[in-house]
């Protein structure tokens, strides 16, 4: 393993430091129970919270500020974080009106933020995000929750920040979060630091389709293909899922996993702009980039949410946070 | 039984110990069908706990138990965090009202398990530390229930637990990450279900020696 | 090679389109001769060019907009862009006050720059980026430009924006990158998909040490150090080449060189950010990311400007581009 | 002298075919000491000029230097595309007032020379495509002034090429990507001065078969 780091122990407790001093004119630390949270706070304001594990960055602390969250609770890398650093966040940003707590579906996440919420003396409410159709809707545990994650953070965060109650919030998150449909791919596996060595083999002429975000393999490993054949599987699938009308209005976002060139992110959202509007939709908004990444992991996940007029305008709201910066 | 939590040091130092020996081991298992870091996760809060052990060893075993998993709530995270924190918490809330003695904690160990359960969502045969956890909660009821001596009952938990570990290797994971893998999951060992036997050993073995 | 990529011949032209429809609301891209524009111009303000080979991204396209360049001409992967792409590009944003190329010092950047400068029938100058501090100040062809652009071209895409002159941009331009060093650090060679394999090879326990951009080898190959080490080692170099005094207000960059994840990158920042404070210098402004990739190498370069407070203020004025956008 | 540009749409072919059959030597000098790209540089210029071959056949020599010059001016980038496009576009200038024969060619490819020099602020030992040019045309004009024939003086350039390339070798980089490297440049040959070599050679070739 080639990494920047002095220790496995301190890599996540310096490296939040340094991220909120770079970005101290938007978030500020809380170094233990461990949280970021945002400068700009107002009363009345239902607060948005989220966290997972490390190693997605910029997901979710890239995301806290104005028009987006109020503050993340990131665990250890790949691990979800402890409800004491919930309780904690959520006393810290409680703007009177309530907190919402943005979940990923995965079994960590949902039973820490569910002893949080338990514990919580202040009215609340969650949303579990299960944007990735890798997996069946019949799943066992439900779907997991990927990329999709930063649409509905944008979109409930535009809402909040504008006033809306938690129950709308909530509803508002959930009605995006079904809008969405997500699915992936890797070229790489990806190094925990603490681990030392990549979590996944590979041949060099095989891919991994559907993966999650956390390293793991995914649905099944195929051989290579070419940029397009490799849209026209991700496309595919999203289009069974959603079955959109010719004419939808659509966001589609091109996520990098990390180790992923944006001449490439680049590429992937040409082709599938060009697959998607063969297909009659409008791609009204976009978003290219790494989001939601696995570490050092090579690859990109699709996301494309079925978008109405509320929610376009929520998505083109002013935001102002570390890696997400409009109209402000 | 005259057991009391100023043995906690020694267990948690045990327990560190084993797992630490186990460290590779685990890891390949939660690399094969988790992500890896399940071992990290463990190790974190059995520190949390020893730099606490000091504080516990002197508390009855109802504010030991609240206090190790609040201890561990808040030091591991991930999945096993919050499912160990829930047994810790939910085994001082129905000791409670129980003298602690074998049949006392076996109760409150399967209630304990139970609200394992209800956390998780998950049943025995879904290829996880449950797999461990419930056989072992009723193996020790049955053992208490028919008066066995505590040597006796210890011996049988631990041939319980490596069974249940066993178990999941040909299981179908349907909870945990492993479920992302489907049918890939068979043939490998839940890395929770290990650890969970490995602590049963090794707690075994120390009450073992202190009960000589 | 694992890539995300059809052809390498296709990959270039296909990435651009699909970048300019990500934004849309903010470039255009013309496709022969290849460059990317913005859309919104003035007359009367120096048009902005920049141009090199791609393979750098979000450098220099994802630096088009409102505050900072006019227009950019990306050369195929890792070669520099030839002078119809500038000609062109400068008719296209021509508003009446001449035209400032700004170029890295490479010798094919620098040539075709140059033929352009000689065949435009507009006022032009140009300024040369050298701020890569890994070669001596004495190198036979000069030091190269790295990272360092970027901050440049912030700075005087804002003076520009103001309504500065040409001869007034050139001098500031010139005067931030005298004030301006980087050196940088690869982890991993990348791969010139053309090539299909790393440009060279480097020990699990090797680093690269004073690397340029294009995955040449660095100045010396080096065994594997902490974090903390490898800080020092850059930071050290900075701080002998540009010798602040104490008290000095600076800009410190953190560029990562595409494969480097943000979580190691922040922990970089923070190290640096101790090294150079506990020099006395005060770190003003920041910039943490992937700004000047080389495609998918693991690294990460250091960059520090002395700042004054003219500098301050032009890095504040607002700016509107795919890659950085503050203030509007 | 005879020759015109009708044959340059033979003189790309074989261009082209000799780059290819070194291409995998050339990639491997331009990656040891530079940035891997010269070949695929060179052949998107050729390709270009193959696309324009039949335009360019009818022109004469001056014109259709122009517009080989202008061709690989907007086809090719990188540090030799300039450098290329320089040569011919300044070939064209000072053949304009001159009797393109042998003599004519020799004087107006030295200044061409010259003006590739200018363009690079390089000079001969330098480790570029130069430690080619230069001797070769200095050779030309020599051997023409001498009035050898144009099979010997094609055969004598080829003999200049090859020393001038193995040359490089021992050199120390001060221009290009490869001065970046310092003494680590010193061992490698350099691949613009490669390339030179084989087109050269390559079209010596194509000129003495059709001398014959
Ligand atoms: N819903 C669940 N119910 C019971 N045990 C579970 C459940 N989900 C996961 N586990 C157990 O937790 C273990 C994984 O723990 P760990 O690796 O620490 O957390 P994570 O899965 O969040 O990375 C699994 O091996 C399994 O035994
Ligand atoms: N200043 C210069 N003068 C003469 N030749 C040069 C100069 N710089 C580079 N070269 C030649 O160009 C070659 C590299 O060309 P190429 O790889 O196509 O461009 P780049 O260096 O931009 O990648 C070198 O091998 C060298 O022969
Ligand atoms: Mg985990
Ligand atoms: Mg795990
Ligand atoms: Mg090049
Ligand atoms: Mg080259």
């Amino acid at each position: 393993m080639k990494k920047f780091i002095d220790s496995p122990d301190t890599l996540l407790q310096t490296s939040l430091q340094g991220f909120a001093k770079a970005h101290a004119d938007i978030v500020q630390f809380n170094p233990d129970p461990r949280f970021v949270y945002r400068n700009v706070r107002k009363t009345g304001k239902v607060a948005l919270i989220s966290g997972g594990g490390s190693g997605h960055e910029p997901l979710h602390s890239g995301f806290v500020g104005v028009g987006m969250l109020d503050a993340t609770c990131p665990g250890q890398v790949f691990t979800s974080p402890t409800p004491d650093q919930m309780l904690a966040a959520a006393q810290a940003v409680d703007g009177g009106a309530g907190v919402l707590f943005i979940v990923k579906n995965y079994a960590g996440d949902v039973m820490n933020f569910e002893m949080a919420a338990e514990m919580l003396d202040l009215p609340n409410a969650s949303i579990l995000i299960d944007d990735d159709i890798s997996l069946p809707k019949t799943h066992s545990i439900g779907r997991r929750g990927v990329a999709g994650t930063t649409i509905v953070e944008k979109i409930v965060g535009a809402a909040a920040e504008n006033g809306a109650d938690l129950a709308t919030c909530k509803a508002l998150g959930e009605r995006v979060n079904r809008a969405t449909a997500s699915i992936g791919v890797a070229l790489s596996s990806c190094t925990v630091p603490a681990l030392g060595h990549p979590t996944f083999a590979i041949a060099d002429d095989e891919i991994e389709l559907g993966v999650g975000i956390h390293g793991e393999r995914g649905r099944e490993t195929v051989k290579m293909m070419s940029a397009s054949e490799i849209v026209e599987q991700l496309a595919g699938h999203i289009v069974d899922e959603l079955k959109p009308a010719a004419g939808q209005a659509v966001l589609l976002h091109v996520n990098g996993f990390g180790a992923t060139p944006l001449i490439e992110l680049h590429l992937i959202y040409e082709l599938a702009w060009q697959y998607f509007s063969k297909r009659g939709l409008i791609i009204q908004r976009s978003l290219v980039g790494n989001f939601t990444t696995s570490l050092d992991m090579a690859g990109c996940s699709l996301t494309l949410t079925l978008l109405d007029e509320d929610m376009q305008g929520l998505w083109d709201a002013p935001v102002n946070t570390a890696a997400l910066r409009w109209g402000c | 039984m005259s057991l009391t939590p100023s043995l906690f040091p020694e267990l948690i130092q045990a327990l560190i110990d084993d797992i630490a020996a186990h460290a590779e081991e685990v890891t390949e298992l939660d690399q094969a069908i988790g992500d890896g870091d399940h071992v990290f996760n463990l190790q974190r809060g059995l520190q949390a706990l020893h730099e606490h052990a000091s504080e516990i060893a002197p508390l009855d075993w109802v504010a030991a138990w609240q206090k190790i998993g609040m201890t561990v709530m808040a030091a591991v995270g991930g999945a096993s965090g919050s499912l160990y924190a829930t047994l810790f918490i939910a085994l001082a809330k129905s000791g409670r009202d129980k003298v602690i003695d074998i049949s006392g904690f076996s109760d409150a160990f399967l209630q304990a398990v139970e609200a394992v359960k209800l956390r998780g969502k998950a049943e025995v045969g879904e290829k996880t530390m449950l797999d461990v956890l419930v056989p072992v909660a009723l193996a020790l009821r049955d053992e208490a229930a028919a008066g066995k001596s505590l040597a006796e009952i210890l011996d049988r938990l631990c041939q319980v637990a490596a069974d249940g570990v066993e178990a999941t290797r040909d299981m179908l994971a349907t909870k945990g990450r492993a479920s992302f893998l489907g049918e890939r999951s068979k043939g490998h060992i839940d890395a929770g279900a290990k650890t969970a036997q490995l602590m049963i050993t090794a707690i075994a073995a120390v009450l073992k020696k202190s009960c000589d």
